[in-house]
Parts: C-alpha cells; structure tokens; sequence
C-alpha cells in the first residue's frame, strides 16, 4: 500500500490526535482533574500509527499499560476513551477499567493492559483465532523494552514460531523500563535474541513515521500470507516520566528536551511532506487545530458525562450479571 | 444410555461439543502427543488419555499441542475466547496455575468487568487435581479455593461420569472462564452417561442423599466418599443429607442453608487445604446465613494445612476418607 | 521513640537490619531505581520510595534491580534464601503475584516440607496491596488469602507504623517465607516508632479496642477503619472489641475465640475477595470452635465478589469503610 | 582439571551408579515395589557426571523431575536415595518428598523439582549467594529441552547475564519433552537463542563423557571467575519412556534400541579408557560388581527401613514446627 495524500493526511492526523490527547491528559492530570495510573506515550506516535496504517478492524493489537496512542491509532473513538478516562459511564469501559484497561473489541482493540507483558500471549491468541477461522487477519503486540525480559513474552516468541501464528512483535523501545535502561536490562542484542526464537527481526527508526511504516508494510503482508512470526524493533522514545507524577529523574539532564528537538516525529513528518511537496504547511496547520477542536470537544463531554450508577459495581462480572 | 467411565465420558462430551461448534479447539501440551515427530500421531491423547482420538477426527487445526509454556498457550487461549473461538485449554495438573495465573486472575477473569461488559470469554480450563497418586507436593493439590476467590472465574469438579460429562458440556457452552478440575483418582470411575449431549446448570447441587440429622457438603471426589459415609451411618441410626456441591463458584448458597435449616448440624468435606478454603467459605455462610439453625458446631473434614507429603502411609492420612466423615458426623450428632 | 510515616518505619526496619546481618539483601524491580543508567542512582527507592537511600548505604552488592522478570527475580530470592541469604524481595504489586506464583507456592512454601526438614527459607516479600487509589482492578487487589490458603507461608499485614516496623523486621529474622503486605494508602500514615529495632511475633493478635457487646476482627488498614468505627460506636454506646489480627497466617485463633466467647457477637471486616477470603475463614473458626457463644449471626463486612472497579465513585463503594462497619455491628447487636 | 586415573574411576563410578540405580528401580516400579511417580534418567549418564565432576560440595545444582542421576553425581548419598524412593523415614527428604523432590543441601544438590522450569530461577538464587557473599563458588541448573521453552527458564536467561552470575545452564537435550519432538517444539536454533541473550553457549555429544568433561572444564573455569553465565547444549537420549509406565510411543521404532546399541556412555568410556590403555576391563568390571553390591545393599536397606511415623505429617511444614 503506497502513501497516496489521503493516507498522509489520515497518518498525521493519527499522530496528532494522540499528542494532543496525550498532552491534555498530561495538564488534566496535573491539576488533579482525572484520576487513576496514567502513562502517556507522547513522544511515541510515529509507531502506533505506522503500525495501525497497515491494520482493519478484524486485525487486532494488544497493548500496555501505556495504551492510548495505541488506542487511538487502531480507530478506538476518542470521546468514548476520554469519557473513560474521566471514569464515566459513557467511556468505552463504561467507567470500570480506565486508562489502563482501555479496549474496544470491534475495533480489533484487545485491551490496554495493567500486567507488563501480559498482552502478547492474548496477541498470540488473537492470531490463534485468525489461523483457526482462515481469514488472513493478523494480530499485533505492542510492548516495551521491559515487557522484553518478562516470561509471558519469551514463551510466546516461540509459541507463535512453532505454531506459525500470524503475529507481529511490535517491541517499542523507548530506553526505559520505569527508571530502568534498556541498555543495562536487556542481555545480548534484540535482534539477536528474536532470531534465537526463529524470528525474522528488524529494527527501525521509531521516530520517523515512514521509516516503520515501509518496515511494517513488508512485514504485514509476509505475514498476512501466512509465513510466521517476526518482530520489528523500534527504537523511539517517551517525553514524560514514566507515570504521571514521575519526574524522571533517572534520565541524564537534557535528554528529553533533545529528542523533542532533533526527533520529534511529528516534527520530522512535516518536514518531510512539506520539503517533498506532497502536503502544504497550512494543511498540517488546519489538521493541527481540528485535532485541538476534537480533543476539546471530547474533554467537554467526559467532564460532563455521567458517573457510573452504583449498580454498575455489580455488573459485568459474569454473562449472566 | 451406557456405562462409561469418567475419562470416557469427558471424552465424549469434547468430541459432542466439537462436532456441534467449529469454533471449539483444544490447546495444551500432549493432549495429542508426539506432534510433529516420527512416531504415532496421536501417541498420548493427554497424560491421561482423555483427550485420545480428537486429533484424528478434528485435525490439526482444531487440536493443538503446546511448547511447555503455560503462561503463553494459556494466555493464547484467553486471547482466542475474547476474539471469537471457544479454547478448551489443558492444564496439566493444576499445580501448575503457579505458571500461568496472570493469565487466569487478571486477564481471563476480569476482562468482562474492566471492559464494562464488553467482552466474552468463553474459555474452558480443564485441569487434574487430587492427592492419592503418590505423586508428592507439586502434583497432588486440589486447588479450587485459589479459583474461587477469584471473582469472574467458574469454578467445577464433578464427582460422577455422568455430572462430568453434563458439567463440561454446559463449561463448553458457557461464555464465561471455567475452571473445571478432574480428580486423578477419579478417570476409571464408571457411571450410566446418556449418549447424547446434555448439561448440568451451575450452581446447582445435586442431593445425593436425604436425610434429617445431618448435612454433608463436598464436592469432587469428596462428595463420593461423603455419600459412603452417609450409607455407612444410616445403617447405623444416623440419616444425612449429601449435597454433591458440583461447582464451587457459583456456589448453591440456597440449598446449603436450605438443608441445614432441616438438619440443623453441618458437615464439610473438602480436599483443599482448609485456611480460607472452600470448607471455610461453606461454613461461613451458614454462620452468616442460617446460623440459628445450627445445634451443633459445624465440622470440617479437611486436611492439614500442609503441604501433600509423598509417602503413601503419610497420604493416607492426609487426604479425608471415610473413617474421618464418620467421625466427624457422630461428633456433630451427638452435641 | 519519634513520629515517623508507616514508608519510614519500613525503611528504618529494613536499614537497621542490613545493617545487622550482611546476608540480607534486597531484590526487585526499580527497588532502586536508575541502575546501569546515566542519571541519578537511586532514582526511585521502590515505586513508593520506601527503600530510598539503602543502596548509597548498603552497594550495589547488597541492594539488586532487576530486569522486568518475576518468576526468576523472585525464584533467585527463594534459591539465595535456601542457600545461605536472607532475601527482601519486593513485588511491586501482589496483583503480579499472578507472574511468579509457582515459586512462591511450589517452591518457597514447600521446600521444608518436601526436604523433610532440610532446608530454610528466611525470604520476606514485600508487596503492595489495597483499592482506594483509583489504580483499577490489576493494581488495586488485596490477596492475603491466597497466599493464607496455602500451608508453609506466613502471612502479614501490618496497621500503624509501629507494627510494620516490628512486624517487618521480625518477618525478616523469621526463617520461614513471609508474605509482607502494605496497604499502598498508608505509607504516609504516622505514628510514633521507637528508633531501636524491635520485633512483634507473629499470629499474636492486637485488641486496639476493648468493649463487651461486639467483637470485630480485621487487619491491616481495615483494622483502623475498624477501630474508628468502634470509637464513633461507643459514642452512641455500643462498646466493641476490636483485634487487629496483625498475621493471617498464623492466626490468633485462641485471641478471636476467647473475645467471641465474651462479646457472643462477631463482625469480621475484610478488603480481600469474599469467597475462600480470609473473613469466612475467620467465621467458620467461630462457627466449629465458638459456635454457641454466638448470639447473632456472624457478619461479614467485605467488598462485593467483584474486580476492583476503576470508577472513583464505584471504588468508593467497593472497599469497606466506616460507614458499613458501624451498619454491621448495629446489625448484629439488635440481633 | 586433567582426569588422572583416580579420576577416571570415579566418573565411571558415578556413571556406573545412576545406571543401575536407573535400571532397578524401572525394575522394582514394574513389579510395584516403588509408589510414586518416577521418571529415569538412564542414557544420560555422561552428563550428569561429566559436570558434577568439576563440582565441589559448596557448588550448587539444582535439577528436575528426571532428578537421580544429577543427584547421584553431585554426591547425595544412594542409601539415603534409595530409602527417599521407597518413602521411608530414613529417605533423604525423610520420605516426604520422593523421587521427584530429593535434595541435600549440604551436597549442594537443591532438588529435584517437580515443576518444569522451577529449578532454573532457583540455581540463579544460589548464584547469587555465592556473588554476594564472595566465593568463587558456582551454580548449575540442569534443566531438559522442553524446559527451555519456559518462561521461568528463558526470564533467567536474561537475568543471569544481566546480574552477570556464576552459573550455568545445562540443557540436556534428550530430543523429547514428555511425547513432544524438541525438534518442533524449540523455536529456532538453541545456540543463537541463548546467545541472543547474550550467553556464550556450545553444543556437546552428551553420550560422550570426555566431550562433556572437557566442555564443562573451560565453561566452570571461566564461570569462577565471574566472567558471567555459559549455557550448554548437551545432546542426549533417555532410554526409558517419559515417567514409568509410558510405553514411548511416539518414539520410531528401533530409535532407543540404536543409541543404546551405538552410543552408550558407559559402553563408549569403557572403549576408550581400555583402548587408550587407562583402565583395564576387568577393573571396570570389579567396579561394576561393587555397584551392583552398593545398589543391592540400598533396596535392601529401603525394603527393611521404617516408614514415616503419622506424626511426621505435620512436621517440617514451618520453622517452629
Ligand atoms: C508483571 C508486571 N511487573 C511489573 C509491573 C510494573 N511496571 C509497570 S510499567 C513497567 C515498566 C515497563 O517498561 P516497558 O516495557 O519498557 O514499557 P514502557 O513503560 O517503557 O512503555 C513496570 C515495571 C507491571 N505492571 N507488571
Ligand atoms: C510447569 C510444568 N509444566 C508441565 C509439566 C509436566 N511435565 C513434566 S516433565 C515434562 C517434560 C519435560 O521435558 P524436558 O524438559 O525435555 O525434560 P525430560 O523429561 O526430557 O527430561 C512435562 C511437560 C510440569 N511438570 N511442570
Ligand atoms: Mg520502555
Ligand atoms: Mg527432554
């Protein structure tokens, strides 16, 4: 699938949605105005859209406790997340999961997830289920440079290799697990140990939209046809602090500030369309305040939105109540 | 109608349901056995036989073996009830949930509730349990309370051939996790099984005995040892009520105070190690519920809170038997 | 003796005995925090900054970060422990207990048993537990049950800051595997703490409360909700007992049945699940070994068989709190 | 380490040893002499010895449920085993653990274990016993090739090389996990994943002790000296089925029969120690008598021993009692 103005347009307009969503929450979150464990994924964007480009809504993604710009990129309703994440009853999990349970089904959106690394067996499950029914959808696991070292992952590289599951291993390396390095929590090399499993592994740029976009284009369509696992290695990086509340005092000073300035992916985006020619400037610049306008309007319904009933605590607990 | 053993009967109600449903697979390690090897396709149909025969007539699409990676095919088999199949996983014994619980606890069970209704998860666990076997600590826990203090999970041990067959069959169609635990002991037991599909309801106890000076509850195997008690003491004056207890979550609260409401004494057998055990959890409710009914302490035959020891003549006296049930009745009657 | 927050004195425990005994050690993840980076060493001190300052004090070969990996950091805590070690390990929260469980239960809990005596298990770990913190249903729960349920593990959860010191430091000079549980709400809690080491023994209850009309039984931060329930009770001249079990395994059995015996009224307040929890197991000890010192039935004051709600307002509901403790104890007095 | 001839007795003793112990107990099981569930480790002697040899009593190893023969080799005592086996108070584990849980501390040996995996973590633990408190001393965990597709396993993996331990995986890799090929059910190639985690790692003939002893050499050599975990791939055969009573029959025909004919360890050392003129036959075979005696002696004194008194249910659960 070739980038046609369309699709650029759709590829930032992703992108943006989450930075501002992200940034929002961020303020919101600061002046205590939602509540719960939030880990946002600003800085991140270039891959959860690159990846979800490539993706319909049989297809599904599991993510991680950071889950929004994963969310968003697979086409789950904004409102329906904010609502959730002001924990009202019209948010996508009625108000009982929060940020860090946000799921929609429909939308191939197998849920957020509070356990690290629990995504990626229910991944391999999902892919299961494509390999069963034999329709040529394929299932994607978004997880971290720490999610890398839990059991639930290793087993499931080998799982999906000796059951030939269509499964992507989306590993968002972003240099921290919490306040600890990549580098020093990761023995031997990436690449190398996805290829121990039988894996075909690549790493790419996460900060440039395109750069995951080609790798995932490849890597999708080899495993639509059905010939296995791989893994895609995406080194990008997180703004804010691990949680809302960390002051990431476990990074060297400046870090931050640099990638935002060097790395930025929207950043690097706009350069690239606009230097190429394929978008003008006031375009990104309309998409930019449309976005705003969305997020507004989506943060003036969830403060508006009804609380859960009481009630609501006993339900959903079995299909029958 | 024909008699068939428990394993025959499981067996059974797997090949009716997969018949019925496409969408049920199977999923575990060596329910086929020697996949992808030289030798015979389906060498072991499960450590137990159970599971023998599925791969010829279902096909490698519909029955998979596993890597020995529980979190992983468990976790897989979550992941494909929310998203459109009906996995019956194998858990080998289920001492072995210590590998896969996340999967279990945070995902499997909670899944409905944190996405507000927005989910099914109609996964089946089957899984061994029991002590008897001489097979030590880690493969002879009967592990049932773990699962049923868990809010979201179903928990099932039958105690017949035929419960079995109905019990799996209703796990199967159900839409929410079950935990469905086999007694080791128990795969030779033999029992009238109609032949053609049928459930059993949960949360519904069955009444294997009738009788006004006691109530024995138990489930599993228990419930069986508990019924021989009850022909043990009516020949001797003391008539009890057996309530075959069939599922542990959701629990027939109703019959239980019901029954002992009549009695007035109360007996539980359980093989589960008894601190905050499901023994406990019985006797609780009827001190919350029916607590005026009650004449004479309730009694709990359980085992020692400790681990299984290996020796045949220390299982023995870990694992409740006969003897213990009877004891415990008379001492209920007699206050 | 000074006022120091419930995070303080956990910290003064853990300092005092490293200081004490070389073979302590400390493992976990972000425990420090920063480790092998280019920032701050001791970035963190633990998620909730509760052991701060101890790797400047102790080294890096005292005080381990690990990688994200539960079954093997917390596996090599069991092994170190078994082989000469005297390990604090830290899972962050107990919902990942779901992670590393097999070698909690299988392996810590049973080497005693299995090796017949030969082997020692002085392993502490520490967890958080505890809903209030709007942190939903895979940060929120409070399992001390599961890991009461099974035999070769003890069982803690500690209410001011005096006993978390004191019940800390005894967990950490016991030799078997303690469970250490804290409420995530409370470690900014205050009291006053002696600066000395001191320890509190195990399964010996603390009545806060003393009043003939009801018992209640609870511990951890449910304890206090319970004492302040009593003090706006006696208020309105209802005089109960309350005993902070401190331990659920062990449990002051002798204590819970001899106030039971003298108030003939019990109300046991809980944050764990309900079914196979730790208060019907309170309950049934009432039920087979206090029964006739009931007057009333024994109320259970619990959150509903339900995953931990996110929704603030659902949350609010879901964790007991005064308002239906004072509701139960009125309950039970009219009786 | 050279092997001197003392050496040479020695490791065939021990091989010698678990062989018949192995090979009486299938015996005595058939006849329902032994409860229990037991799983034997005949065919794989060259291994357990061909590593325990370079082993000192403060050195740990931890094992599985196919645990004898690691015992053996590491110096538990065979009476002691033996009684173990026929659940006898005098048993190692004083009859309450059986053949799937021996263990002596005191012989470094930290069990058999009876959860696939487990023992993995736990050898780790004794590594870092050993790191923290400063000896040279090391840890290996024997573990079999469908343990190396669990995650406890692959966790360890990573945490070893990051913690840098003294320890050392020993993959015995009998082709079969219970009735599962470990060549389908190993993702990959074992070397690359375990360098992939950034362990150094070799492949070994485990029917050849030479092979073994000599790999095991370097690797312990190094180990000690805190250069970090090695793993190695030790290729091998069971001769029995999976546990006692399993008839094997997803093994091809003929395949046990040809290693046993072509690659026996003991019958490959004799050849090589009478050919290089190391040993002459009939002292081996003198060897071979007194084991026989040794092991003779042991069911006799199991057989004859007592059994646990009731009273010991309830003892060894906690420190106090
Ligand atoms: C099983 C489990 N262990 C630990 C945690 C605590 N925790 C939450 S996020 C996190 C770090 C995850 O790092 P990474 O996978 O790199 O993702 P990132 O946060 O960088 O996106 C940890 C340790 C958890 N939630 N679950
Ligand atoms: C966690 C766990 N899963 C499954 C089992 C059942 N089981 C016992 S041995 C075994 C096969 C182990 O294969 P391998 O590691 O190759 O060792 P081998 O038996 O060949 O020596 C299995 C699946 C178990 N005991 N523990
Ligand atoms: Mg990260
Ligand atoms: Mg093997």
């Amino acid at each position: 699938m070739q980038l046609n103005r369309q699709d650029l347009i759709e590829a930032y307009r992703r992108m943006r949605t989450i930075r501002e969503f992200e940034d929002r929450i961020h303020l919101l979150n600061e002046k205590g105005e939602v509540p719960g464990f939030i880990h946002l994924s600003a800085g991140q964007e270039a891959s959860a859209a690159g990846i979800c480009m490539h993706l319909r809504d049989a297809d599904y993604i599991a993510s991680t406790h950071r889950g929004h710009g994963h969310s968003l990129a697979k086409g789950c309703d904004v409102t329906g997340m904010m609502d959730e994440i002001f924990a009202k009853s019209t948010g996508l999990c009625k108000g009982k999961g929060g940020s860090m349970h946000i799921a929609d089904l429909t939308k191939g959106m197998l849920g957020a997830n509070g356990i690290v690394g629990a995504g990626i067996p229910l991944t391999a499950g999902a892919a299961l289920t494509a390999k069963v029914l034999g329709t040529d959808n394929v299932a994607v696991a978004f997880f971290g440079d720490g999610a890398f070292n839990e059991g639930a992952t290793l087993e499931t590289m080998n799982l999906a290799k000796v059951m030939n599951l269509p499964m992507i291993f989306a590993l968002e390396d972003n240099g921290y697990g919490e306040a600890t390095p990549a580098s020093w929590a990761i023995g031997g090399d990436v690449l190398e140990r996805a290829k121990g499993f039988g894996l075909p592994a690549q790493r790419v740029d996460g900060h440039d939209f395109f750069a995951v976009y080609e790798a995932m284009r490849g890597v999708v369509e080899q495993v639509r046809a059905g010939t296995g696992p791989q893994l895609l290695h995406i080194k990008l990086y997180r703004y804010y602090g691990h949680f809302e509340g960390d002051a990431a005092t476990y990074r060297p000073n400046g870090e931050a500030k640099k990638v935002r300035e060097e790395k930025d992916c929207l950043m690097l985006f706009r350069e690239k369309v606009t230097t190429a020619g394929l978008l003008e400037k006031a375009q990104l610049d309309a998409l930019d305040s449309d976005v705003v306008t969305l997020i507004d309007q989506a943060i003036e319904h969830a403060v508006a939105a009804p609380k859960p009933e009481p009630g609501d605590l006993l339900t959903n607990v079995y299909s029958s109540f | 109608m024909s008699v068939k053993s428990f394993r025959e009967a499981l067996n059974e109600s797997l090949r009716q349901e997969m018949r019925r449903d496409p969408t049920i697979i199977m999923i575990g390690e060596d329910i086929a056995g020697g996949i992808g090897g030289a030798g015979e396709e389906d060498a072991w149909g499960g450590v137990m036989g159970v599971t023998k025969g599925l791969l010829g007539e279902f096909g490698a699409n519909r029955v998979f073996d596993t890597p020995i990676s529980e979190m992983s095919y468990i976790g897989a088999a979550v992941g494909a009830a929310a998203t459109g199949l009906r996995p019956v996983a194998d858990l080998m014994f289920c001492d072995f949930i210590g590998c896969c619980l996340d999967q279990v606890m945070n995902q499997a069970a909670k899944f409905r509730y944190m996405f507000g209704g927005e989910a099914e998860m109609p996964l089946v666990i089957r899984t061994q349990c029991g002590a008897g076997f001489n097979a030590s600590a880690q493969h002879s826990q009967t592990l049932h309370a773990l699962f049923t203090h868990i809010p979201g999970l179903k928990v099932v041990m039958p105690a017949t051939p035929y419960d079995a067959k109905g019990l799996l069959t209703h796990a199967i169609r159900d839409n929410d996790p079950v935990i469905f635990l086999e007694n080791k002991l128990m795969y030779d037991d033999k029992g009238e099984v109609p032949d053609e599909p049928y459930t059993i309801d949960f949360g519904e106890a069955n009444f294997t005995r009738d009788g006004a000076d006691v109530t024995i509850c138990a489930l599993g195997r228990m419930a069986n040892l508990a019924a021989e008690a009850a022909d043990l003491l009516a020949g001797q004056g003391i008539q009890c009520t057996v309530i075959d207890l069939r599922t542990a979550s959701p629990l027939d609260e109703e019959s239980i105070c019901e029954s002992v409401e009549e009695t007035g004494r109360l007996v539980v057998v359980d093989e589960g190690n008894p601190r905050c055990g499901l023994a406990a959890d019985v006797a609780a409710l009827v001190a919350t519920k029916a607590l005026f009914a009650l004449e004479a302490p309730v009694k709990l035959v359980t085992p020692p809170h400790t681990p299984v020891p290996f020796a045949p003549n220390l299982e023995a006296l870990y694992v409740p038997d006969v003897a213990r049930i009877t004891a415990a009745v008379r001492d209920v009657v007699k206050d």
